[in-house]
């Protein structure tokens, strides 16, 4: 097992791919996007499925090296300018660290 | 009580039952994908039946000034709609440019409800509706854009170009148009069964979505719609209304084209605008347009604009 | 071959093509979207259908009192079905109560099975009969909340109370039958060819689902069903539609009536109870009340019911 | 223009729709919910359609030649499919056994398509042809695991079996061929505007999302195609195709049926051999075989190899 | 990068609005619900889609300040009232801490 | 509030059963599986929706015991044979630890 990090991204559907976009250029060896039924925020509740799919969010979630989570946190102006309603990081082992 | 039936169609009283049903927070929930799926559908029997008409004989007649006159309402409308809005609305510039694309711009299922009522009393328009339809719904994109921003410097990022000149909508619409005209009236005689015979029955089912849709919309975002804006929700679409009779009247559409371009011009977008405007134009307030229009406008002109505009026309 | 296709019509072959598909875990799967559709669909096609018949001629004669039966049947079959499982089975109170109020309720395909069989048949029966399935709906919901309670204090929760009068399927049935009722059969006229034509053949697909959904359950959460219960899950079916059959001569109904509320009331529900139980009781057990409902009693009613009870009402 | 709509039918235009949308990048999305729910309708009224045929006065003759022709054809097919790849392209040994299994399979939408161009020109075929389809599934399978394990032993896990012999389109497929069989004409006559009327429309609905699907799944995965698999994706249709008219010459099929015969040779699996080369043969890589069906060698049939295929058949 | 906790519900869909509700009244300002295919626990294996829905769960995120984390737990009670199947904490970091 | 375990595995949705199999062999008590849109690894971009449905990748949360955990990474060999895109593990805290 080795230790890694977990960044974890909602953000809207429609600019999801600015996220991985980014983490793919700073290093990242993969990402995982899943769908958001709904959620609530300054934005007051969000709910997908309009047929324009704009209220539509989903989460991004990346296992990546200490080394990539830090140059992703240091895009931080790129980052937010995809506005994700939120970004966070934490601690995680894997296997097959080669992966990541 | 077929004349209730005809100042109160089938579509328009499912629209109703799911608003109701909305508002009284029932449990009842078209699954996202049927919502999806009936939309394609309409868009697909729509554009067909619309390029098929084209291929009859003189279906062409009067196509281009039409078209035209489609493009500079899309073009125009969003002006004194900015202007109200900037004027009468607290909404800041990015969002008030926004609300005002969405009003150039044409709904689909708006256009599907008034060409029923037209068929339904047996009113008759010119077959190529469905490619003015489809000509109307982008232009009003780069009014948005430019009203947003003051200058046409950079004016579009690549995606959003795609947005504007590929939008699914348009594809479908004018794919399918193209489509019905190239193989005309003997190629769409198979598939009639598929869009013509099933598009009242399906069209009640997917207004009734709309209906919960739109009682969703106005429950989960609603309380952030300022008074002056919900007003202009409802008043814009008359405006656009008269624009767009006058505009059919003078390229020469019958009655049923007059009506048809008005309804039109009074509706709102809620698929091509939304999304190009969060692409576009990311500061500006989603929860306020597309609550707007699917909320505020696109139920008053299935309820009481489409009637109107009729009668307006003089069908 | 078509004595054998009145015998085993098209929609109970293909229910039990999807039993068999899934009991030997076929990778066959209807997404859950189109499954929700097509019950949707069915409501929507029945309950218009039922209103249209109502604004023929006479199509009232006998609607109350066929109401007030249905309202009967479902407050009061709980009563038995919960005696029954306390006395016989090792179900503690709160899930007998919930099982119970689903043998009170409907099964709105179940129904259509039925029809379909009497359409088939050449049998006719009282147009108003949807009207009467969504009668049955929720007034079962009642009973099982107070038999579980053993008192009406503080029965119904906001939520709840919604649940039971504003349930979708209630309010779908319902809104379709009383546009049925307004537009008539004129109006209904350019409906039909999705909500009849399509009919049989939707409720085809739809018995597929509903045999691999099924399958499916039992195999999820079969295990955990005792024996007693699985027996009830039998038995109780044929004391419904004795009851129903009852309850149709008193009030007068049709051979093909008296078989419809028959079926109704041997059917068990699998969308608003379910919902309002695991709302109202959540002590209760969903894996006994949706796998006895789903994929026990409907079956049953499916492949051997209908068949027995038509004959029991001399059809 | 109804010479071009037989030279270019509209489910072939809608293909080419969607492909145009994929390729540009346009936002047109169909949901999967829906496109599995067509292709399960699709097959649906395909069997359907096939066994009521069946149920005709002399509907089976010839039936048996013709199945054991289809499953040769499937178990023999991947064996110059397996060489070829291995002698001209990079592909592993795995990878090559799992492809050269997609060419001994079938493509239910490919056998649709071409039976839709032989109805639009009046054509007729054996009415058995969908049992062909159905017995051509899974034999391949079989095939492409012997290819890659050079041994027969522990050829089939249990859910390996399951796949080959339940597999969902195979259950499908004969399951309703059976039912049509069953029910016949008269039984099958109400279901006939779901399965029959509805089905050109539907065809072109579902050929718009493989467009779709084709243009995504090149753009996700094209890249790492290598130009002799590509190759391989547009020559081995063509070898397939001509075994198939042997073959069917051979059994004394009509020249409708040679076509079908033909056509199905020619077309590659993507829904039952997919499904199984990942349980069977994990090391294969997926992103090969199934860009390869779905974006090359379902485009190249579509397009281009049923009118070649139709007139190598000479109808 | 400021340190909050990343709450985890996994609830039936029918009671979610028991969590989200609670959570909002004990002071988090957002929260995000996903979808959930299929699960097994103590009740055995639990798979959505059936017609009424009361299969179906969903999983509930929430990211937020300790004190309101503190919060949630202290309200045990009424949280397990919403019958969750699973409650998990864990730390995180966070890109503009003011949003949670 | 107890120390858990929460184990998550993306892996391909016709192989999920292997992984979720021995999550229970292995003493887990129960498991999450929770849908995937979209992702990126070695083997490129990955969308689902494929009518075969082999390009479709699902999202196991387990969280359990320490004990269960470390059994489930000495099940290295076996739990590869599944071919998980990817295998992480964190540190969570659980109301009820009991249930898990
Ligand atoms: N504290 C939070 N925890 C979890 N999800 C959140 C939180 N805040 C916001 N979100 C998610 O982010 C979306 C947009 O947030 P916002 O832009 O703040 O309205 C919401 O709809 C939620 O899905
Ligand atoms: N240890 C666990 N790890 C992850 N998910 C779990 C766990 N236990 C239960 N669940 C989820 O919670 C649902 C209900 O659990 P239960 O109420 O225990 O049957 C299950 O269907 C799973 O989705
Ligand atoms: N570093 C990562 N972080 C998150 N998800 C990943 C990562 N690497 C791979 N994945 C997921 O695992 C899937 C298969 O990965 P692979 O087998 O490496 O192509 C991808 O489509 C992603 O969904
Ligand atoms: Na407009
Ligand atoms: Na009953
Ligand atoms: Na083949």
């Amino acid at each position: 097992m080795e230790r890694r990090k977990r960044i974890e991204v909602v953000v809207e559907a429609v600019r999801a791919e600015q996220v991985t976009a980014l983490l793919e250029r700073l290093g990242a060896k993969g990402w995982t996007m899943l769908p958001v039924i709904a959620g609530r925020g300054r934005t007051g509740l969000r709910r997908g499925g309009d047929l324009s799919g704009v209220l539509d969010n989903v989460l991004v979630l990346c296992i990546t090296s200490q080394a990539v989570a830090d140059a992703v946190l240091a895009a931080r102006e790129e980052l937010l300018g995809a506005r994700p309603a939120i970004v966070s990081v934490s601690d995680c082992e894997v296997l097959r660290g080669e992966h990541f | 009580m077929s004349d209730l039936s005809t100042l109160l169609p089938p579509p328009v009283m499912f629209f109703a039952l799911g608003l109701f049903a909305g508002a009284l927070r029932s449990d009842l929930a078209v699954p996202d994908a049927l919502a999806k799926g009936l939309s394609l559908y309409l868009m697909l029997a729509i554009g067909l039946k619309g390029g098929v008409a084209l291929a009859a004989p003189a279906g062409a007649v009067g196509l281009w000034p039409a078209l035209a006159a489609g493009v500079l309402l899309s073009l125009l409308l969003p002006l004194p709609a900015f202007l109200a809005l900037r004027a009468l609305t607290p909404l800041d510039r990015a969002t008030a440019a926004a609300v005002a694309g969405h009003y150039g711009s044409v709904s689909v299922v708006t256009f599907a409800a008034g060409s029923g009522v037209l068929a339904a009393r047996g009113i008759s328009y010119e077959g190529f509706m469905p490619a003015v339809l489809a000509a109307m719904e982008t232009p009003a994109i780069v009014t948005a854009l430019l009203l947003a921003r003051g200058s046409g410097r950079g004016l579009f990022s690549r995606q959003l170009l795609r947005e504007v000149l590929l939008n699914g909508s348009v594809v479908l619409l004018l794919g399918s148009f193209l489509i019905g005209w190239v193989i005309g009236p003997g190629g769409a005689a198979p598939l009639s069964p598929f869009t013509e015979a099933l598009f009242p029955g399906a069209l009640c089912l997917f207004l009734l979505e709309m209906g919960l849709m739109a009682a969703r919309q106005l429950r989960a975002a609603g309380r952030g719609l300022p008074p002056a804006v919900v007003a202009f929700g409802l008043v814009m679409p008359l405006f656009g209304a008269v624009a767009g009779l006058i505009a059919g009247g003078l390229v020469g559409l019958s009655p049923g084209g007059m009506a048809l371009l008005s309804i039109l011009a009074a509706s709102a977008s809620y698929i091509a605008v939304p999304a190009a405007m969060r692409l576009a134009l990311p500061e500006a307030d989603p929860g306020i347009y597309v609550t707007l229009s699917v909320a505020v406008t696109f139920p008053f002109n299935i309820l009481l604009g489409i009637p109107l505009y009729l009668w307006l026309a003089g069908v």
